[in-house]
């Protein structure tokens, strides 16, 4: 019997991840200029669309086949294509449809490639970043996850953090968090620096754009921790109010570290202290008292919004901060939970603070740097095999007039009152044919077009 | 030289400046502009409150022009805007002392 | 006793469908030009509201109620106004709430009749689109959903489709996207086009505005596909898993059309792409394979991306190009399902590729065609008749300084930096008395009026 | 053992009733002028960080603690930091986990003080209102959710109006509501008008964001009202199909009103019609039949759309209508249930339309001007005293420049095509010393500085 | 003929336009601006990233009034757009030579 | 006292404001303008059909100058905001009769 219960969560759950991807998608356009607002938009929803199929041909069966050796990597032909997971029933005797569960990982995989697309904003060709998207997932992502959320199942053998380490990471701050930061990183090193970068102003075109996009992460990433329990029990429920407290606390540290520091609490701040408090949360909220989040979630909220500031000491220009708020919020969260975790708490883990040791604290390091190292050295290697051979940045000119106009042929708005000014249709391909020929149209006035 | 400002309707921009292409004129400024005058704005509602928006939105556009083909191009901006209905816009004309092509420096005329 | 999982799931399922209409809303407002935004989202708020109460009133009884002729339409008489429905047991020894299955069922309903409306953008009369809406819903809509959504169930007899024909159709790729498409054709065709159209510019105004649409249609679809399920269970997860697959294929299917046709991928096309395959897996979602599904998306992004091209040559102004993408997708879709069905998945039927033969196929043809068909005529009569009665089309003149302003006295935007120059209170209705005088506050400057 | 249906549902609605708070966020930001937009939104979102983390402090405590008095406070210290609801069991035998019921409750304590930010828009300190939300939060709303939402359990005391006044109020039309619209009320009195209300035109800058604020409210309130049924059930799908229903005829109502009224139906009023009718199915949505809620709905449609006139006879600055819209919707709802209760439906009460007399009525009654009197007196007294120790209200300076850049040193918006014209970064406070200067990059130029 | 140009504070506008209208003045066209001058920008903060704004927006009127009027609506928009704080803006009056009125083709004073 | 008129590409604006500031002028206004001329447009593509946008972005800048300055300004712009790149823009002279300040009602010479 389907545990229908545990189901129902778990599709509403991978739904409401999904729509964190055009969630993210939003809150990164929002903060590039009015002229890159596409393009920013176009890596999250082609990191959508293309790792939702290679998920369903090789991912799944690299994260969650069999281990082909010493914890490292699924077997990729196991279930290659997803064959054989359509039938009804799951573990032994009833238990979740397979399928559910293949549902929820692929949001995943989907959301920790578009993240990365933060730190190479305005520049990135987008064939290049499509390219990079799939060999990533597949070398750095799909391996990860297996690392990660494989568990030990009967004669099924998992990755080695969640089997052997015993890192706790519940929802992903390793996986999906700190790996995409350290990859992030990589990239921005790789394309580097926009042109103009920390002397002219790069400020966001669209702030309400931003806040949305923050709301929907909020909303998805319910899914995502909660989720993660993998049943609609306590631990889910535990998981969502840490989610929520946690992220609370992150936004109030991260807008009181600026009214300190600036002067003024910014909706920006608002916005990059929920998703630095969701990121922090994520490997912890098993894990430690809705107490403990709130202290977790201020930490996270002070040391990102610090972090952020980084980029221009170190001169790498990770456009939309996802090593300060990912990477770093990533660490904190999982590595706190060495100190914060609690035994009461559904993880059943003490940390240090609750008199347990150092026990846990290492290992969530070694969880952490190891998924940081991989990450960060593949990734390195990946984007410059890219940058030298297909070439991963846009022509300067085309940078600044405007990715948008120049790699996808459009405009974000046209607000103007007047009635498209100066615009003309010239040419409407048409039809199934494919010939990109003038319409036979008598209605067509050729007059129309411009010759200049 | 001559500085022709015209302020239109916006709808019909598209067709002035094919008329001024089409009489040879190379090149223009427009911007987005609005217009208070004897044409009456409109009302908007939001929840009961009325609001009137005196202002309309007008194309203004700026030609700087020969001396000798001023009359002209006001004539043709005239003729092609009109649609003979209030607030159809002004033509008016200014004397220019000098204008420079900024790609190469080259002046009055030959900056045309 | 009340299957709580299954019922958590219809529920969750039910709002995120309500949700798509917004969605829509957004996704078709960011496509219009700046002018008609608000008309272009009104038509589908106008249509929430309204088949909101109509399927309260008539419109579930028309299709749930018991066949009252050769599964052509329910007894609308029978559970007039729900009656009857809020008892707590819904099949004999237990079983979902009806008014559960109620509430999916009038999303579905609503969508139909906004999707219709992005055929005849910028220049229909709100008030015979109000009127249309309504008559569309109770002579097309309510009828077809019996025909293919009500299943025999005990003494209750059903719809044609569903029960003799036999044709598959999991979520409503006839009754709504063929049916929509069709009465899109059909207005399209009866409002004539819009002033400019193929002649002047008409470009989307906001197309961060139709990425968050489509971002947001994407995640109710889950509820509409795997909903469809009602039931939190196998199928419902494998419908999940084709929604995602099948709708990433279709979006780099469009994108790499469009890259080698117009020489580059835009996010237009990203959104459409997206739009496009949710269409076709809608359908076809219980009945392909996870690598039937990229297949079927595939195909149905290539297809739709060159089927928008149609409107230029053959000159109806379908202004959003609901024909190419909703009818379009929806042939694709249902028809697939005779060619890409595997025994292997929930509906359990092989299509010609998998040696069914042409069994399934004709019966998807046969389905597909008669609700085309039925749908243009009677929409046509619909719109014809109103179009020479009350009107559909705005003036002219509103038409092309904007119907926002015409029919809604509203702007869309106000971005100006000035503080509203030129703007000024003239009067506020005020108060249960319904009067509209000027107010006795002693703080109201009268000179602030404009006397031009 | 866990009941995962109704955890699931339960979770699912805690997470779409936190989704509501950005939606509000849209719903408001949409309708100031551009220049106050981020203010408007930040208002809602600093309620979200600071009463996630307070309801998880003493919130949830005096709340659902048990009663210390008359029913008019639970004991703050019981569940002090959610001490000791981490464990797996909740009820006796087995029940819904208790952080699951923790967690639907904090989203609603969230958005009751974010809705009366829209009395005060343009004009309010930001820090100022966020003291202001955490002792509102504490001395209104919680004990209030004791009085309205603490149903006596075993030994357990809740809430007078739940127990001894037997009012019903299903999701929260008085605790919520008219709660908020009595504040509101009195805050906007507290504060004053705005410099030119009535006057100078203060029209929505953006109605698409208006538009889909509305949408995502309605989305969210599903979880809302049938999430109220703290179960996955027949009560829930009951609460769905009424909030639809009901929702849908007050938009019409509304839009009917406008029509009738100022000669033209508008988006913002299908929006607020939207809001109304959820606002006054709240309370109803279990007491009501289907067609009764259509009439409820459509009765609060046209009630709000007249009652927002009353501000400008009245002359306080309610400047986004929380008192036409919550505290008259509110208002409607509650007392309607006396009038339009029907034993048919779930709360199983007549009211004086089905025979019920008035028994039901004036316990509405009470109940409703109970939560009102308490509400606006007490907000009145906390907020002149913010207003004459820390101040309320921004200088009219930056009231008139715009409340974004003097408080937050932010633009909503940056569309302008020209790349950032004018603008200049001088300073970049980097990293974890916390130290404002100038980066030590190579690449930063200096000379970029503006020395106006 | 001349062509009056002020640039002037956005909240002074409304004030503005109502006093040229109480003068006689029938029509003006209106183009938001952004004013570079004495008067201080701001200072913008976006995750600790400070951003001088040295733009400040303003409001840029152009009125074609009779020779003789000139001087009269210069001193009514002064008056009017005054706040005596650094930034209230400049008004220059320019010589023009023909003014058209493109509905009917009037010309010079017929055409205001 | 003379009025230039400068139409720049967007992104040389910043240079060109602080070479005008360095070369000692104290204001100007700004527009955002639309520029049509020798430099082509370019073509958006929204769902196959093409749309040819014949109007450039570009900066549109006003600055009232004494007399014997005029000359150097319009050298200043030109050599800064030359990229050599068609489309580099134009600067225009206009002679002005009079100019206010409106915070002080100054004329002229004092008015800047
Ligand atoms: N004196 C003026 N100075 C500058 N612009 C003017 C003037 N009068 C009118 N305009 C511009 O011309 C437009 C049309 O003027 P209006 O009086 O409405 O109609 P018409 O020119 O047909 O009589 C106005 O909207 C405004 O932009
Ligand atoms: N030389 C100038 N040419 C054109 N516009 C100017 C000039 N000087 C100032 N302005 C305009 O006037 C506005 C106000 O000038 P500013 O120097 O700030 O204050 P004030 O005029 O009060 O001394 C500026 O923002 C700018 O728009
Ligand atoms: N006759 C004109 N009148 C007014 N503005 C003009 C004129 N010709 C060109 N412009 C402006 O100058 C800009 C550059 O002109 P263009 O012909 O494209 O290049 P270039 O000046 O390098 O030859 C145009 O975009 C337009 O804004």
């Amino acid at each position: 019997m389907v545990p229908t219960g545990d189901t129902a969560w778990l599709l509403a759950s991978a739904s409401m991840v999904l729509l964190m991807t055009p969630g993210l998608a939003l809150f990164y356009g929002g903060m590039v200029r009015s002229k890159s607002v596409l393009n920013m938009m176009m890596m999250s929803f082609g990191a959508l669309g293309l790792i939702s199929v290679l998920w369903v041909l090789w991912g799944y069966s690299i994260a969650f086949g069999n281990d082909v050796g010493a914890g490292m990597l699924g077997d990729p032909f196991e279930f290659f294509g997803l064959r054989g997971l359509m039938e009804d029933l799951t573990s032994e005797e009833g238990g979740l449809p397979v399928m559910a569960f293949v549902a929820f990982q692929a949001v995943f995989a989907i959301i920790t490639v578009a993240l990365i697309s933060g730190a190479i904003a305005d520049r990135a060709k987008f064939g290049t970043w499509l390219i990079f998207a799939g060999i990533w997932a597949t070398v750095v992502y799909f391996p990860i996850a297996h690392w990660v959320f494989a568990f030990d199942a009967g004669d099924v053998v998992g990755g080695w953090i969640a089997n052997d380490l015993l890192a706790i990471d519940f929802a992903g701050g390793t996986a999906v968090h700190i790996n995409a930061g350290a990859a992030a990183l990589a990239l921005a090193i790789v394309l580097g620096k926009r042109k103009g970068f920390a002397r002219d102003p790069m400020r966001p075109h669209n702030l309400p754009l931003v806040m949305l996009g923050a709301g929907i992460l909020w909303f998805g990433w319910f899914g995502f921790n909660a989720g993660s329990a993998v049943a609609a029990d306590n631990t889910a429920a535990v998981a969502w109010v840490n989610t929520m407290t946690a992220t609370g606390a992150a936004s109030l540290a991260w807008l009181a570290t600026e009214k300190i520091r600036d002067g003024h609490a910014t909706s920006l701040g608002a916005a990059s202290g929920i998703v630095a408090g969701l990121v922090a949360i994520t490997p912890s909220c098993s894990a430690v008292s809705p107490v403990g989040a709130i202290l977790l979630g201020a930490i996270a909220g002070v040391l990102c919004a610090l972090a952020v500031g980084l980029k221009y000491r170190l001169g790498y220009d990770d456009s939309l901060d996802v090593v300060g708020v990912h990477l770093v919020g990533g660490l904190v969260g999982t590595i706190l939970v060495g100190f914060l975790g609690t035994a009461a708490a559904p993880a059943g883990v003490d940390g240090l603070f609750y008199g347990g040791g150092v026990d846990q604290l290492w290992r969530q390091v070694v969880g952490a740097v190891s998924v940081m190292t991989y990450s960060f050295v593949v990734t390195l290697i990946i984007g410059y095999l890219l940058h030298k051979t297909v070439g991963f940045r846009v022509d300067e000119d085309d940078e600044v007039s405007g990715i948008d106009l120049a790699v996808h042929a459009e405009t974000g708005y046209d607000l103007h009152v007047s009635t498209g000014a100066g615009r003309t249709l010239t040419g409407a391909t048409a039809g199934a044919t494919g010939s990109s020929g003038v319409g036979a149209d008598a209605d067509r006035q050729t007059e129309g077009s411009v010759k200049s | 030289m001559k500085l022709v400002t015209a302020v239109i309707k916006p709808h019909k921009w598209d067709e002035v400046r094919e008329a001024l292409e089409a009489f040879g004129v190379t090149g223009m400024t427009v911007t987005e502009a609005s217009g208070f005058g004897r044409q009456k704005g409109h009302t908007e509602v939001y929840r009961g409150a009325e609001y009137d928006v005196a202002l309309l939105p007008k194309i203004r556009v700026e030609i700087v022009v020969e001396d000798d083909s001023a009359g002209d191009v006001v004539g043709v901006i005239t003729k092609t805007a009109q649609t003979g209905r209030i607030g159809d816009g002004k033509v008016w004309v200014m004397p220019i002392e000098s204008v420079v092509r900024v790609r190469t420096g080259e002046r009055d005329s030959a900056a045309l």
